[in-house]
C-alpha cells in the first residue's frame, strides 16, 4: 500500500478510468492546460489532450447542461466544479435535467454522468464559497451524492461514480487535498451506499461523512483517553443511497449517537439521520440522538472565527458526555 | 400586439432551391399529411382536455406545423431534435407513435413516457427525439451535449434544438452560444418566433436589434431568418443550416416567424386579450401554413382538392382511433411511481442494490 | 368576517402594502397586464399602472437578482415567480446575494426583498414544476420562508413578509388560490415565527405546513370520527423563524406526533422537525415521531397516481394509528 | 497567450476632451495619488498574505488601476459602483478607509466588514460602493437593480458595474444586459478585459466577433471600447456612458483594455505558464497605467519627479501605517458569528423575536 494524498486518489481514479473507457471525459474550468484549480486533474491533459480532458469556459449553467446532454448519448463526463459552491448557477441543470429527465422520460433517457468539486468550509473563502449541499442533492430523487472522507475512499468512491448509470455528485473538501493516506495499488471499487465503520467502539456512535469524519475520529480518541469512553465511529459516505442498516446497527450496539455534520443544521444530513434514528431504533435508544453541525451562520471569513464554526472534537467531545 | 410584422414575401423562389428541387410529389404529400397529422392530432387532444380527461398544461402547436414538418423532414440519421414543452408537432413529425402520444397526454402506463411526463414531457431517444423539456431554455444547453456527443463520437450529425422567443432570454441560452462557437459545436438553434411568450408580445421582452437571431452575430455564429409559413422556404434554409454544421462542425441560429392559433396553453384565458381577434383571423386566413401548402401542392398538381380532402379524412380517423386508444388505456401501475428513478435500481444491478435508494417508509 | 380565496387574500395584501409603501413594487413574469398566471396579482397594474406592477421577460436570475440590487437601495421589491420551481435558474441570486450579502457586509447592507409564487405538486405538471424548496430555503441561514395554509395567514403572513427588513420567500399553493376561508375586513398582520394551533387535541399531534395543514385536519376529523383519537393540527405557517416552543408544547401535551409534510422525505422539513422533537422532548414521547411526505420520486404526470404522491389522509392516519 | 493587441495608440487626445480639459492639476495629481494608494496597498497586502497572516484568496487588481480610478473619479452623488471579487482597487476609488481595508483582509472585527466578507466582499454603501462579489458575474444584475432603483427614486445617477472578460460568458450577465435595454435602466457594464480567466485567455473562453463589448449590439445597446492605460481616454468614454444615463437613462457596455501583472490570485501558482515572461514584462515597462500617468503628469509639469516621489514615499508610509493598524487590531468577537444575519434580529424588533431563528443548539 501506498501513502498517497486524497489529491493523487482522485487523480488515479480518473486517469484509470479515462483509460478503460473511451466515453470519460473531463470538462470543467482550468482542468486541462491549468491541471486544475486545485490540481486534482494535474497532467490529465498532457497525458490524455484535448478530447478527454477539456477547459470550459465560465459557464457552469452552459456546461453542465451540455454535459447532461452528452451524457444521455451515452458519453461519461466528469465535470469539475471548481467549487461546489458555484453548483448554484447550474441548479436548474442539476435538479431539473440530471436529477428528473430519466423520470420524465419513463425510464427511456438515462444520464451517467458525474459532477465533482469541494464542497466544504474552513478556508476562509467566505459564504459564497463554502457551501455545502449535499443534503440539497440527496433530497431529490433521481441523484446520487457521495462524500469520501479518506484517500482510499476518495479512489474507490470516485471510480464507483464514474461507472455508475445515474447522475453522481461527488463531494470533494480542499482540506483534505493534500492529507495522505493508505491507498492499495491494486484496482478497487468502493460501491456507493456501503458505509464503514471508522474505528470500533461500544458506547457511542459517532456518525459523520466527509471531513466530519476526522474531527470524528479525534474526538473519539479523546474521549477514550480522557473519559474512558469507547466511541464508534461510523462513516457514511455515501449519503443517497444510504446505508441505513449500518446506521440502525451501530445505534442498536452503542444506544446512544452524536451526529456530525459540516451541514448547516435546519434540515442537514444528520437532521434526516436523527429523523430515521428515532424512527426505526427508538427503543435501542438511551439518550436523545445529538447533532453538531457548522455553526448556524453564512460561512464567516475570518481566519479566526471559522474554525470554531465548522464541528469541532470539543463541541463533539461535549455532546457526548451530555447523553454517556 | 405585436409590432413586427410578417416579412413581405421574398422573391427568392425556395421551390427551386437544391434541397426542394429533388422532392418527389409522394414526399410533398407525405408533408401535408404530417402538418394534417399533427393538427388534427392537438385538436383530439384539445377535446379531451376541455372534458377534464387531462391534468397540468397542454400547449398546442397548431399554426406552427411548417417549422417541425420542415426542418425535421430534413433528418439524416445522426441528426437528432430537441425541444420545449411545446413539443407534440416535433415528436409526430419524428414519427412517434401516435397512439402513445395521446396515452401520455391521458396519463396512461402507454403513454410514450409511461404516463410520468404529460404533455410536455414527451421523449423518443429512439427516434433522437430528446424531448420535451418544461423549463424555458433548458433543452438549449442540453441540445449543445447532444452536439458535443456526435462531434466527440466523429459522427456526421447535427442536433437541431427548437426554442421559443421568450426563451432566447434565459442565461443559458447565451452560454449555450457561446460554447457552440468558442467548440465548433454542430448545433442549430431554431428560434420559433410566434411572437408571444405567453401574453407577453416580443417587444415587451426582448431588447434586439433588427431580430432575434442576430444576438448570434456577437458570438461570431452564422444566422438567418426564416418565413415559417412556408415550408420550401423553413426546408432551403434549415437545409443551410444542417449543411453547415455536418460539413463544417458549426453551429447556426435560424429564427423562424410563425404563429400560434390558441393560447399559451388551453389554461391560456387571456388568448384572446393580448393580441387582437383580428390578429389571429390574419394568420388563420392568409398565413396558415397547411392551407398554403396545400394550396401549393394543388397549384403544382401534386394533389387534387379531393385527394387532399380524403387524405384529412384518414388523418382523423386516425387521431380519433388514437383518441380511443389513449381512453381505453389502462393507469400506470402505483408501484411504477418509484420506477425509472435510478438506471441502477430499475435494472437490479449490485449498484442498485447496495444502500437505500428510497426514503419514507 | 368575509369569506375569500387564499387568491383574493393575497391579492389584498399585496395591494395593500402597494398603498402603505411608496417603495413596494410588484415585479414577475405576466404579473401586470395579464394579470398574473395564476391571478394573484390581478387588476393591480390597473390600479397602480406601470410603475408599481410590472411584468418581466422570462429571465428570472436576471430580474430576481435585480430586485436584490433594488433592494439593497430601500427598494421593497415583491418578486413573483411563476412557480417557486423556476427558482433554480435564479438559485445563486437567492441564495448567494438574498441570503449572504448582509452577514458578507457585516450587517452594512440588508435585502427587504420578498419572493412569492407556488410551490407545490398535485396539479399533474410534472416533476420539473412541482418543487417545494421550502426545505433547501430554511437550511440557509439569512432567509426566512414562509409556507400559509389558509386565506387568512396568507393575507397576514404575506404583508408581514413585505413589511421584513431581511428577505422572506413566501410559498404558497395552486390547489389553495381557489379556496376560501373567513377573513377579517379590518388590517391585521400575522407575524413570522408564530405556528398556528389549528385543531385541539389531546392524544397526538399532527405537524404541518402549507397544504398538508389541510391534510393533517381532514385526518384529525377521522381519526375523531373512526377512532376516538383526538389529534392536535399545529400549523407552523412559518418555517424560518419556526416556532420550535410551539411544537414543544404539542408534543408535552400529547407524547406522540406525525409530521405532514410535502417535501420529499430525505432531508425534508419533518426531518428536521422530528431530529428536533427527538432532541429537545425524548423523555415526552411515548413512541416515535413519524412522518408523513411524498412519495420519494420525481412529481409523476399521470393525474392517476399524482393524488397518491402527496400525503394523503389515510397515509397520516395509518401512522397515527401505528402509534396510538 | 493572447492574441489581442493592445489597440495602437489612437490619434484622438483624450486629455482635451471635455470631461479632462477642465481638470485642475490637482486633480491630477491625486488621481496619481489614488493609483499608488490602490498599488502600494496592495503591495503590503500581499506581504501579510505570503506571511500567512490572511486566508483564502487575495485577487490583486495591480496593473488595472487607471480603470478604477478612472471610472470612480466621475462619480456624482448618486452614481454607484459593484464589482466582482477583485475590488480593492475600485474601494480604496470611491475613498473607504484603508485602515478598515486593511483589516478585513486580516480577518479583524474593525475590518470594512467585520471581518466577515474577507477580500472579496468589501462593502461600503455609504460610499455608494456595493461590493465585492464572489460569484463570478453575480453581480451584474445586482448592479442592474442599483439602477433600477435609481430610476424608480428618479435620481439623475448611474450604476457602473464592473466584470471581468471571463464574466461575459455567464448567463446573469446576458440576462442583465436584455433587461438594461428593454427597461432603459442607467447601468453601465464597465469589463475590464485583462485577457484572462485565471489560466484562459480570452480566446479560449469567449467567442466574438471582433470584442467582447460588442455583444451588447443584439441588445441594441451602445458600447465603446477603451485603452485601460491611459487614465484620460478611461474618463473621456466613461464620461460619455455616465453622460448617456444621466440624460437619457439608457444602459452602456464600455470594455476597457487592461493587465494584472499578478497571478489570478495570489494562491495562482501558474501564473507565469499560461501567459509568458515577456508579456508581462511588455506591460510593465510599456503599458504601466501608472508610470504612464506619471510620465504624463511630469510632460505636462503638473508635477515634478521629485514632488511624484515624495507622494510616493507617503503614500507607502500610509499603507505601511494601515498594515500596522491592521495587524494590531483585534480579532472579532466568536458572537459576532451569530450578528449580521437577519436585519430584525439584529435590531432587536419585534420580528427579530418571534420564532427561532438560529438553530443547532
Ligand atoms: C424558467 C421558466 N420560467 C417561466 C416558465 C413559464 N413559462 C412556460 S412557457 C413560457 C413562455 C415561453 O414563451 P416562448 O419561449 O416564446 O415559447 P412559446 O410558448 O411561445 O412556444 C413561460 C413564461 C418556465 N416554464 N420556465
Ligand atoms: C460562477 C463562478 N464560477 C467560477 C468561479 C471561480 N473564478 C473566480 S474568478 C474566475 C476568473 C474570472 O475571470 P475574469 O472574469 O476575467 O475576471 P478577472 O479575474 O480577470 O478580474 C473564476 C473562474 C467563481 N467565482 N464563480
Ligand atoms: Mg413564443
Ligand atoms: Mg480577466
Amino acid at each position: 500500500m501506498a501513502l498517497i494524498t486524497y489529491r493523487t486518489a482522485l487523480n488515479q481514479a480518473l486517469a484509470e478510468e479515462i483509460i478503460r473507457d473511451e466515453n470519460v471525459v473531463i470538462i470543467g474550468e482550468e482542468v486541462a492546460q491549468y491541471n486544475g484549480a486545485y490540481k486534482v486533474t494535474e497532467g490529465l491533459w498532457e497525458r490524455f489532450g484535448d478530447k478527454r480532458v477539456v477547459d470550459a469556459p465560465i459557464s457552469e449553467a452552459g456546461f453542465i447542461g451540455m454535459g447532461i446532454g452528452a451524457s444521455m448519448l451515452g458519453i461519461r463526463p466528469v465535470m469539475e466544479l471548481m467549487f461546489w459552491s458555484f453548483a448554484y448557477v447550474a441548479w436548474d441543470q442539476i435538479i431539473n435535467n440530471a436529477g428528473q429527465v430519466r423520470y420524465m422520460s419513463g425510464g427511456l433517457i438515462h444520464c451517467p454522468i458525474v459532477i465533482r468539486g469541494p464542497a466544504n468550509g474552513g478556508t476562509n473563502v467566505g459564504a459564497t464559497h463554502s457551501h455545502t449541499p449535499e443534503n440539497f442533492i440527496a433530497n431529490t430523487p433521481g441523484l446520487k451524492v457521495v462524500c469520501p472522507a479518506t484517500a482510499y475512499d476518495a479512489k474507490g468512491l470516485m471510480k464507483a461514480a464514474i461507472r455508475d448509470n445515474d447522475p453522481v455528485c461527488v463531494m470533494e473538501n480542499t482540506l483534505l487535498y493534500g492529507e495522505s493516506w493508505e491507498v492499495p495499488e491494486e484496482e478497487y471499487v468502493i460501491p456507493l451506499g456501503v458505509a464503514d465503520i471508522k474505528r470500533e467502539g461500544t458506547d457511542i456512535s459517532l456518525i459523520a461523512h466527509g471531513r466530519a469524519v476526522l474531527t470524528a475520529l479525534k474526538a473519539a480518541e479523546q474521549l477514550d483517553a480522557e473519559h474512558g469512553i469507547r466511541a464508534e465511529v461510523l462513516d457514511l459516505r455515501s449519503i443517497r443511497p444510504l446505508d441505513e442498516e449500518a446506521i440502525l446497527a451501530t445505534v442498536r450496539k452503542t444506544h446512544r449517537a452524536v451526529l456530525v455534520d459540516e451541514n448547516k443544521p435546519f434540515c442537514g444530513v444528520s437532521a434526516q439521520i436523527a429523523a430515521t434514528i428515532q424512527e426505526k431504533a427508538f427503543d435501542d435508544l438511551d439518550a436523545p440522538v445529538q447533532r453538531v453541525c457548522s455553526l448556524d451562520a453564512p460561512a464567516i471569513y475570518s481566519p479566526a472565527l471559522e474554525p470554531i464554526q465548522l464541528p469541532t472534537p470539543e463541541r463533539v467531545i461535549a455532546k457526548a458526555l451530555e447523553i454517556c | 400586439m405585436s409590432v413586427k410584422k410578417k416579412k413581405a414575401p421574398e422573391t427568392a423562389d425556395y421551390s427551386k432551391s437544391g434541397i426542394n428541387a429533388s422532392l418527389k410529389p409522394a414526399d410533398k404529400i407525405r408533408f401535408l399529411s404530417e402538418m394534417l397529422r399533427i393538427r388534427r392530432f392537438e385538436q383530439t387532444s384539445l377535446k379531451y382536455y376541455n372534458q377534464g380527461k387531462m391534468g397540468g398544461f397542454l400547449h398546442l402547436y397548431i399554426g406552427q406545423e411548417a417549422v417541425a414538418v420542415g426542418t425535421v423532414s430534413l433528418m439524416g440519421k445522426d441528426d437528432h431534435v430537441i425541444t420545449a414543452y411545446r413539443d407534440h408537432g416535433h415528436a409526430l413529425a419524428v414519427g412517434m407513435d401516435m397512439n402513445a402520444c395521446m396515452a401520455e397526454l391521458l396519463g396512461k402506463g402507454s403513454g410514450c413516457s409511461r404516463g410520468k411526463g404529460g404533455s410536455m414531457h414527451y421523449f423518443a431517444p429512439d427516434k433522437n427525439y430528446w424531448g420535451g423539456h418544461g423549463i424555458v431554455a433548458g433543452q438549449t444547453p442540453l441540445g449543445l451535449g447532444l452536439a458535443y456527443a456526435l462531434k466527440y463520437k466523429g459522427a456526421k450529425g447535427c442536433c437541431m434544438c427548437f426554442l421559443g422567443d421568450g426563451a432566447v432570454n434565459q442565461g443559458s441560452f447565451h452560454e449555450s452560444l457561446n460554447l457552440a462557437a468558442l467548440w465548433k459545436l454542430p448545433v442549430i438553434y431554431v428560434i420559433e418566433n410566434n411572437q408571444y411568450s405567453m401574453g407577453t408580445s416580443m417587444e415587451r421582452s426582448s431588447a434586439m436589434k433588427n431580430c432575434l437571431a442576430e444576438r448570434a452575430e456577437g458570438y461570431g455564429i452564422a444566422w438567418d431568418a426564416a418565413n415559417g409559413e412556408d415550408l420550401y422556404e423553413v426546408r432551403a434554409k434549415t437545409w443551410n443550416a444542417i449543411s453547415r454544421a455536418h460539413e463544417e462542425c458549426l453551429p447556426f441560429v435560424l429564427e423562424v416567424d410563425t404563429y400560434r392559433y390558441y393560447g399559451h396553453s388551453v389554461a391560456d384565458a387571456n388568448a384572446k386579450k393580448y393580441r387582437s381577434a383580428e390578429e389571429i383571423e390574419r394568420y388563420k386566413t392568409h398565413h396558415d401554413p397547411i392551407r398554403l401548402w396545400r394550396k401549393q401542392l394543388v397549384d403544382e398538381k401534386v394533389i387534387t382538392e379531393e385527394a387532399a380532402d380524403e387524405l384529412d379524412a384518414a388523418v382523423k380517423q386516425e387521431t380519433a382511433a388514437a383518441g380511443e386508444f389513449a381512453l381505453a388505456a389502462e393507469a400506470p401501475d402505483p408501484a411504477s411511481i418509484f420506477e425509472d428513478v435510478y438506471w441502477e435500481v430499475d435494472n437490479q444491478t449490485e449498484a442498485g442494490q447496495t444502500g437505500r435508494h428510497f426514503f419514507g417508509d
